[in-house]
């Protein structure tokens, strides 16, 4: 059980790096986001499962669930909320983007109104 | 903004059955939370018992938004359904973005793509949207009425249709019988 | 450029003048009288797991009281000064998303018994009346963030603010005549150390410590939106 | 044996927290320092847990729900502004 709970947190761990190394590399902050996100969703979720595995004698482990949960909840909705205020604010996107149907949307808004 | 305000009047006005719905449902939510923080012991359960009657009378003018759920054997089997392929989606996407990131080449096609929904409820498309974030390669950037703008690492399809095929529609079966 | 430079090197002068802290730490091998005190009578007279708890409220409760009547005293000068000032500019502000208002219609109760788990748990975990206020007024911060329009009803934010600073005050005046002084929490059954209905009356007096406290930021985040819109 | 791969796993998530930094620092806008800010949050909460575990405190588990609850209100409330809401 804990050496389960050891491999577990080491897992989350190599997830976190990978999704901090994920931020450092992206060209654009909304291919930042993606990484940062997701491999920090799941990497802490795996590091708090083995954390809690490890010591299961610990009475706290309703508190972790209710961690976890609060992260998948929480984590990607204030990354949808930096993301929408990054796109209004207009922060380019990569050179590599090919499409951007919102701001085509936006522009057709605006002749509409005017 | 006006647009925004108009659609915020017509989900509150709904009916009274759904406020009545929506507080015995935050009142099992609040028990559990309860449960959850705290050691088991009959003061404790009381205690929370208590306190969650309190809050979910204090908050009873607030949006119905739990009042959407629908309380069917159909619906609960959908939501452990839904929890597994949630899983199964949030490890692929995990596997997915490592593999792009130590790639040195860096293999990305990025666009933002417009998607619709069939959804109504407002926690319905909450959870859809949350969804969308943490599976493979895609990132709800904006919603406007029933069109999700989501940002797609690599690029598949450039219509709506596909793109609705590819990303909304393996979580909006499950979410529609769940909330409808 | 220049900005960047004068940064790197404020930061340099303050890591410099820090570094002997650092460096010639030594943590306290003994407690002063007064601590040791504290320490060792501190669970057996009051039966509160959690000492800092026991401290703040009963051992320098009054001190508690002066806090929260300043706490108060900032509230009132909040809603003073930020009484109706017509603005000029009204550039339409942009609303927020669906998903982070349904979302936060979700998340809003269950962030309000979270607060009250904490001020409720002061005498048994690192919680406590101020915390928990404060957790409750997050929550109404992100209440406020989601949706301008939010509006909370005044007057039961103003009853339960003057309802629980009053029966604190009496819990107090109460321990002075059937305990031995202002704020003693012995005269309820200490219970059993350790459980939800111990250390006297410390949940009671910490529960309205934090509805006050709660109730108060509370009404300054909601007169700062005023003053926005 | 379980010992050295906790270390080797807080070691990991140590210079996760690092990099995220070295982006904050680097941020060509304010909004890429805040995502970095979200990640450096997220991994110090594992780790606070991870202290809990390990230090046997169980009280630290409070302290971590807290921060993650005033981590997500602050980072809403910078886009908030960011975006001219409030």
């Amino acid at each position: 059980m804990e050496l389960a709970g050891a491999i577990i947190t080491l897992i989350g761990s190599i997830f976190l790096f990978l999704g901090a190394l994920g931020l450092l590399r992206m060209p654009d902050i909304f291919n930042r986001m993606q990484a940062g996100t997701k491999a920090t969703t799941l990497g802490s979720i795996l590091f708090l499962t083995g954390s809690a595995m490890a010591h299961a004698e610990c009475t706290c482990t309703g508190k972790i669930v209710i961690l976890i949960l609060f992260i998948i909840f929480t984590n990607p909705l204030s990354s949808h909320a930096l993301a929408r205020a990054a796109h209004f604010i207009g922060i380019p996107l990569a050179k590599k983007t090919v499409k951007d149907d919102l701001a085509e949307d936006e522009k057709k808004e605006e002749g509409g109104q005017l | 903004m006006i647009k925004i305000q108009i659609k915020i009047k017509t989900y509150t006005e709904s009916g009274a059955m759904k406020r009545f719905k929506h507080t015995v449902l935050l009142f099992l939510f609040l028990v559990l939370l309860w449960a959850l923080l705290t050691p088991h012991n009959m003061q404790e359960i009381w205690a929370g018992v208590a306190v969650s009657a309190l809050v979910a009378l204090f908050t009873l003018r607030m949006d119905p938004v739990l009042g959407d759920l629908k309380l069917t054997p159909k619906s609960f089997l959908y939501l452990l359904i839904y929890i597994f392929v949630f899983i199964k989606e949030l490890v692929i996407s995990n596997l997915d973005v490592a593999r792009r990131v130590v790639d040195p080449k860096l293999p990305i096609k990025p666009g933002i793509v417009k998607v619709k929904t069939k959804l109504n409820s407002r926690i319905g498309r909450t959870i859809l949207a949350n969804s969308i974030t943490l599976t493979p390669g895609t990132l709800t950037v904006d919603i406007k009425d029933e069109y999700l703008y989501i940002h797609w690492i690599e690029i598949k399809h450039d219509d709506l249709e596909g793109a609705t095929k590819d990303i909304v529609q393996k979580f909006e079966k499950y979410l529609e019988v769940i909330f409808g | 450029m220049v900005k960047k430079i004068f940064i790197v090197i404020i930061l340099g002068f303050f890591a410099v003048m820090l570094l002997p802290l650092a460096k010639d730490f030594t943590p306290f091998q003994e407690l002063s009288p007064v601590a040791e005190k504290y320490v060792e009578d501190g669970p057996e007279e009051l039966g509160s797991a959690n000492l800092v708890t026991s401290v703040i409220v009963t051992y320098r409760g009054l001190d508690t009281l002066g806090e929260v009547a300043v706490l108060f005293i900032a509230a009132a000068g909040v809603g003073f000064f930020l009484r109706k000032e017509e603005k000029g500019d009204k550039t339409p502000k942009r609303g927020s998303s669906q998903i982070l208002q349904s979302g936060t219609a979700f998340l809003f109760p269950l962030i309000l018994a979270f607060g009250v788990y904490i001020f409720l748990h002061g005498h048994l975990t690192p919680g406590g009346g101020f915390q928990g206020g404060v957790v409750i007024a997050s929550g109404m911060v992100l209440l406020l963030l989601s949706s301008a329009s939010a509006k909370i009803n005044e007057n039961v934010l103003h009853l339960v603010e003057s309802l629980s600073g009053a029966s604190y005050v009496a819990i107090g005046i109460l321990g002075l005549v059937l305990a031995t002084g202002f704020l003693d929490n012995r005269f309820l059954d200490l219970g059993e150390f350790g459980t939800l209905l111990s250390a006297g009356a410390i949940p009671l007096i910490y529960s309205f410590i934090g509805l006050k406290v709660g109730a108060e930021l509370v009404g300054i985040v909601n007169n700062m939106q005023k003053d926005q819109s | 044996m379980v010992n050295i791969i906790y270390q080797i796993a807080g070691a990991i998530a140590l210079a996760a927290i690092l990099l995220a930094f070295i982006r904050m620092i680097k941020g060509p806008t304010a909004a890429d320092r805040v995502v970095a800010l979200d990640a450096m949050t997220i991994i110090s909460i594992s780790l606070i847990i991870f202290l809990a575990a390990t230090l046997q405190r169980v009280i630290y588990i409070d302290i971590a729900l807290v921060y993650g609850l005033i981590s997500f209100v602050g980072i809403v409330a910078i886009a908030r502004y960011l975006e001219r809401g409030i």
